[in-house]
């Protein structure tokens, strides 16, 4: 196969429309396997919406998703806007496994390979000791990093994260990059991660797309940096800024 | 005490008893399993709501001259579909759902009633069983609707504790939300249905409620919950049962009344623990 | 003196436990039973069927009863539940509505059903054989004296040496029967206009036909459950005005609300017309009888009807 | 058409009519006011609660041979309160603690009914009123209860909208938290215990759930679903009985379908809008 | 009155326990008015739970808080943990005005220089074109903004906000440092900001306040990049990356 033409997901012409307003029009991006997308725009910008648009969560008004051939496994981290019910038993554990429901055939069952790999992803993110904790009783970076920990556990083909550092701590979230980072050269994993820490995205993703509304620019890094179209967009400052050119 | 013992052994001996223990355990772990995930989305008034609905469908049946239950099973499993229905397309919240379906059933119900002009029973008098007065074929019934519950929440306990957890998460995961939720809403329409037969409303909805929170109140994983709830309620059908019995007091009351005491039990452990 | 003799000569042998499940098998057991029997009604006073719910020594009391009087299917579905589970040996139940004719809503005559003989008779097949038909049978003083015949018979059976104690009561108070029910037909015959404007449910079908008497109430359907039209509500005011009548009917141990408001609009007065389903806790300790109540309900007629004699409308 | 209006016109000659537009029209507003405040804190369910819980209010006041209403009226007040307080110390869902006062209201009353041996009246028939059977007294406290629970709205309206949205924010900004709580679940179930006895327990209930879930199918803002809610319970209280009078239905049941009815309209309205 | 006595707020040997665990133990420190305090701490480390203590959403299980003679106005913008329902019809002014009514006495009543002062607040955040939209259906960084509109609108004395620039974007995160240094600066509000963005907040705040269970350290940034202490606590990358100093 012509890996130029290999695609694990591809946006035609996608928009959305939330009552008569668009949140995103005409969006048309390849992704390839073992891409590492950031994905920036300023708030409102439909960050949120594009990536629910391809997981299903939101009806398109326009276009399509065209998926790869075999059907992909899929780690989903959602932004924290809807949250999670304190008054809910789930233990941590319990949460997590939830992440490895989709492999599996009915009946599913967690096995004790399952329970392996949660412990495994549990200690990686550093709430190994929480295990029998309620989710519900956690800070809010605990909460956020076993909510990682269900996107990541069952090793996903594409991991789809929506500002997933928000609310972790420095030490958390550099150990989290590094992960990710680690996923994507050993496994091939795509990622498409929202984020709106641009001035540090460009030391891990290796493609950025930014939206606004429409498709503003979907590419490599050093291809936006000496983009003089962006430049203009955004103006000699912002692009300085994410390129980290100093 | 020694005569206390000896009522409770003659009190074994009566078929009706022996009957009403049976069933009411079956009954209560069919409860006390739904109701933990009917509480958790804000269903928990499913009992009564539907046994507002049953009005109108035993009307109908009434109207139509066939076996209320017959008709009522599955008028009453769309009736739970349609909740469901409501709480997704029409964004409401799970026990406003059950409200506008009890509100219209009843309403339904009494429209019947008024109009057809060619019934003279009591529709209530349908709705209402006695664990009492559970006969033969009732027993075989609700060991059939136990397995069945049994099953479906075995079967289905990771998906459906997925979905009660995060819908959304659980639809992106691959799992079938709308099958399994349908499925669970036809689970408890048919405990529901058959149960209010069985043992009356009062206590069909109690035991959906209470065995549930009890077991909320101290549990700090969802598979804790479960089997707390389950034996709260097998727990409390038993000792209802003698106490009524040894008391002179209505049994459905008394059972009710001892869940509301576990209850308490359970909320001052918690308060202690904290 | 010859009820003394029986007492005495029959020391050990206790009285004859009766539960009855209505009112008017209650106290008919008790007329023609007397000391000869302890009765109990199972409802307790001013008790509603649904909220009704039986102790399980209740439940055993039935079981250990030597007659279990209940009143058919229509009435008290609930009470099938009960029977399905007594031992028919020990325990003889009697329907009280048995050999009586039901009418239907319309006002025909059809056959009461068979009472269940064993609990494999489907319950919910035997229920629904009563829709369309008027359970409250014991308004009619015909159907009044065969229920007591039936509760008669089941004690005879009960205590073969009684038989003709229990025969010779039941002769008796069906005599006073008959001649409460000729003072009902001397008394309303005449009378005009013959409407009963009655705000409460359909249960005075019996007695209505009995005695030509034409009885309107503010419900369309005859259910319990159904809720009063305002169409119907403006039909009774209407029909007051026109036939002059100056009293509106209500149904006993309910609050007269509706008839109220009739009341209020026409300025007409409030009159108890029991259907003698329950009776409440005062009516117990006050020893009211079935035969109370009809008297009663007749002075109530007589006052409410019009004059004797007067051309109806 | 000619023939309608005049039966309409004839329909209102009738005391009975008049009073029963304007009693239901007075609880309507009362209703659908608090209505879209219980339902957005998943208390929809408490007008079916509370007068579960009335049965026991009203055994245990012809118990002690008592007014029913007025044993009623402070009791439910402490019902209502009991609801708020396991909501808020046991940690429960509101639709949760609601059934366990309601489950816990018909066994205490099933047990004194029992226990006391019977009544003089039928408990029911404290419980369901008509709305055509209005009092002139009734009418009265209608209006009083009316204009008692709009001074109520309209002086608490900010504090009830900012703790219903955001109780620990409100907590912070120094209002009264747990007053205001506690006075709409006072003014709640005084409403409720006067309304059951007014129009009846299944009016009472729809009127709180269903304009209010009308009104939230298409409100962006608080204030305009306050007052489409209003509108759409006052609507459906007077064309529900002058259909009812023109169709010779019962009124409460056809007004509780005039209000299904209108949800099922702005539910399309809304499914157009987007 | 001498300065170095005036306080704010004090907190006096603070500890919290949950259940067996306490989150938080024997914390002291004195708050001056006009401080801008940066509170930092790793996930789970008690930030949030030590400010719901001062404002009373969390019993003490030992020591208080002493306030200032006269009642302060406080501002909050909490810790996403919870959300807002979207189901609710409230919309964006109507929860802006939520935060004008702590100052109101009974009844309260929004006036019209109350809706002045709430469209001012929403141009400053961004979000006056939103103003009749319902908060539900807003991006995860418009609601944010609409929470800090309403956390600041009635001009508290004392903001508390926990972690309130994630979800922002870079643009709107930035005019929100200059509105509350320009806040801090001209009207002498007292600050207390949890985040995790330690390298950016001593671009803002002048007191730094670390928190890991107990406290580790209070008192301005040039104390803390001075403290010998600190460099033993953090080792010296960390201390370099807050201070900014290379
Ligand atoms: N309701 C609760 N019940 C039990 N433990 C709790 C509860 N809330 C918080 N905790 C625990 O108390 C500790 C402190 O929590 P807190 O929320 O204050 O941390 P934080 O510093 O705000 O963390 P983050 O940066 O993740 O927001 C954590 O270990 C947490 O698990
Ligand atoms: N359910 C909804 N109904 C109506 N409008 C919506 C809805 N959800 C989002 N929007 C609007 O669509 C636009 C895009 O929203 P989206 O959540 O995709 O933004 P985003 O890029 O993720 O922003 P953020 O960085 O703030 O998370 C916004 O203007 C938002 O107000
Ligand atoms: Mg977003
Ligand atoms: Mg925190
Ligand atoms: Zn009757």
């Amino acid at each position: 196969m012509n890996s130029e033409e290999e695609k694990i997901v591809e946006a035609v012409n996608v928009s959305v429309k939330y009552g008569q307003t668009e949140a995103i029009s005409g969006i048309t991006i390849a992704i390839k396997p073992g891409d590492y997308i950031g994905i920036v725009g300023p708030n409102g910008s439909g960050k949120t919406t594009f990536v629910k648009a391809m997981l299903g969560l939101v009806p398109l008004s326009e276009g399509k998703f065209v998926f790869g051939v075999k059907p992909v496994k899929i780690g989903y981290l959602p932004q924290r806007t809807s949250a999670l019910d304190p008054k809910f038993p789930a233990s941590v554990s319990e949460v997590i496994s939830h992440g490895l429901l989709s492999e599996k055939k009915f009946p599913r069952r967690i096995n004790s390979a399952d329970k392996r790999r949660i412990d495994e992803i549990a200690s990686m993110l550093g709430i190994e000791t929480l295990k029998n904790r309620n989710v519900g009783s956690l800070s809010g970076g605990q909460q956020q990093r076993v909510l990682l920990a269900r996107a990541l556990v069952n090793k996903p083909e594409i991991i789809i994260l929506d500002e997933p550092t928000n609310a972790l701590d420095p030490h958390i979230r550099e150990n989290f990059y590094e992960l990710l980072s680690k996923l994507n050269a050993e496994t091939q994993t795509t990622i498409l991660l929202i984020t709106h820490d641009a001035g540090n995205i460009g030391n891990h993703a290796r493609k950025f797309l930014y939206i606004d509304r429409k498709l503003i620019f979907f590419g490599s890094f050093n291809e936006f940096c000496a983009s003089c179209e962006m430049t203009e967009y955004f103006g000699p400052y912002a692009q300085h800024y994410i390129c980290k050119r100093h | 005490m020694h005569q206390m013992i000896s009522e409770l052994v003659e009190a074994l001996q009566y078929t009706f008893i022996q009957r009403a223990l049976i069933a009411g355990c079956l009954i209560a772990v069919c409860c006390s399993f739904l109701g933990v995930f009917l509480v958790l989305r804000k269903l928990s008034m499913i009992g009564d709501g539907l046994s507002h609905a049953a009005f109108a469908t035993v009307a109908f049946a009434l109207l139509l001259n066939q076996s209320p239950l017959l008709v009522s099973i599955p008028l009453l499993m769309l009736a739970s579909v349609a909740i469901y229905a409501l709480n997704k397309k029409a964004n409401l919240y799970g026990d406003a759902a059950i409200g506008m379906i009890a509100g219209t059933g009843i309403a339904l119900g009494v429209l019947l009633a008024s109009i057809s002009g060619g019934f003279n029973v009591d529709l209530f008098s349908y709705l209402f069983g006695s664990i009492l007065a559970v006969g033969k074929e009732e027993l075989y019934a609700a060991m059939f609707l136990c397995a069945a519950v049994i099953s479906v929440v075995a079967l289905f306990y990771n998906e459906l504790f997925s979905i009660s957890y995060d819908e959304e998460f659980a639809e992106v995961n691959g799992i079938e939300v709308k099958r399994v939720n349908v499925l669970l809403m036809f689970t408890t329409s048919i405990t529901i249905a058959l149960g209010i037969r069985l043992v009356g409303t009062m206590l069909i909805s109690s035991l959906i409620i209470f065995p549930a929170v009890t077991a909320l109140q101290i549990s700090s994983s969802f598979k804790k919950a479960l089997i707390l709830s389950a034996s709260v309620a097998v727990f409390s059908v038993i000792s209802g049962i003698f106490a009524a019995y040894l008391l002179d007091f209505p049994a459905g009351a008394t059972i009710v009344l001892m869940n509301a005491l576990l209850f308490i039990i359970s909320f001052i452990i918690r308060r202690i623990k904290s | 003196g010859k009820e003394n003799e029986e007492n005495t000569s029959n020391l050990e042998k206790e009285k004859i436990k009766v539960i009855a499940t209505l009112f008017p098998s209650y106290d008919f057991a008790r007329q023609i039973g007397r000391d000869k029997v302890e009765v109990k009604l199972l409802l307790p006073p001013g008790i509603e069927a649904h909220s009704f719910e039986p102790t399980p020594k209740d439940i055993s009391a039935i079981n250990k009863a030597d007659i279990f009087i209940f009143t058919g299917g229509a009435m008290e579905p609930w009470s099938l539940d009960i029977i399905a589970g007594i031992d028919r040996k020990k325990t003889i139940v009697v329907d009280a509505g048995k050999g009586i004719k039901l009418l239907s809503i319309s006002g025909e005559a059809e056959d009461a059903e068979e009472l269940p003989e064993e609990k494999e008779h489907g319950e919910e097949e035997h229920h629904h054989n009563h829709a369309g038909k008027d359970p409250h049978f014991w308004m009619d003083f015909d159907n009044a004296k065969k229920m007591v015949d039936n509760i008669a018979s089941a004690l005879a059976e009960k205590d073969p040496a009684g038989k003709d104690f229990y025969l010779k009561n039941a002769d008796d108070y069906k005599a006073k029967l008959d001649s409460m029910d000729e003072d009902y037909r001397s008394s309303l015959d005449k009378r005009r206009p013959r409407t009963i404007i009655y705000a409460g449910h359909f249960a005075l079908g019996y007695m209505a036909k009995r005695y030509g008497l034409k009885l309107i109430f503010p419900y369309k359907g005859s259910s319990p459950n159904s809720e009063p039209t305002p169409k119907r509500i403006a039909y009774l005011i209407k029909t007051m005005k026109e036939t002059g009548s100056k009293y509106v009917y209500h149904e006993e141990l309910l609050e007269p609300r509706a008839a109220k408001v009739i009341a209020e609009q026409t300025g007409a007065k409030i009159l108890l017309l029991h259907g003698a389903h329950n009776v409440s806790k005062k009516e117990i300790k006050d020893g009211t009888t079935y035969l109370d109540i009809m008297r009663t309900n007749l002075d109530n007629l007589k006052t409410g009807l019009g004059e004797e004699g007067k051309n109806e409308l």
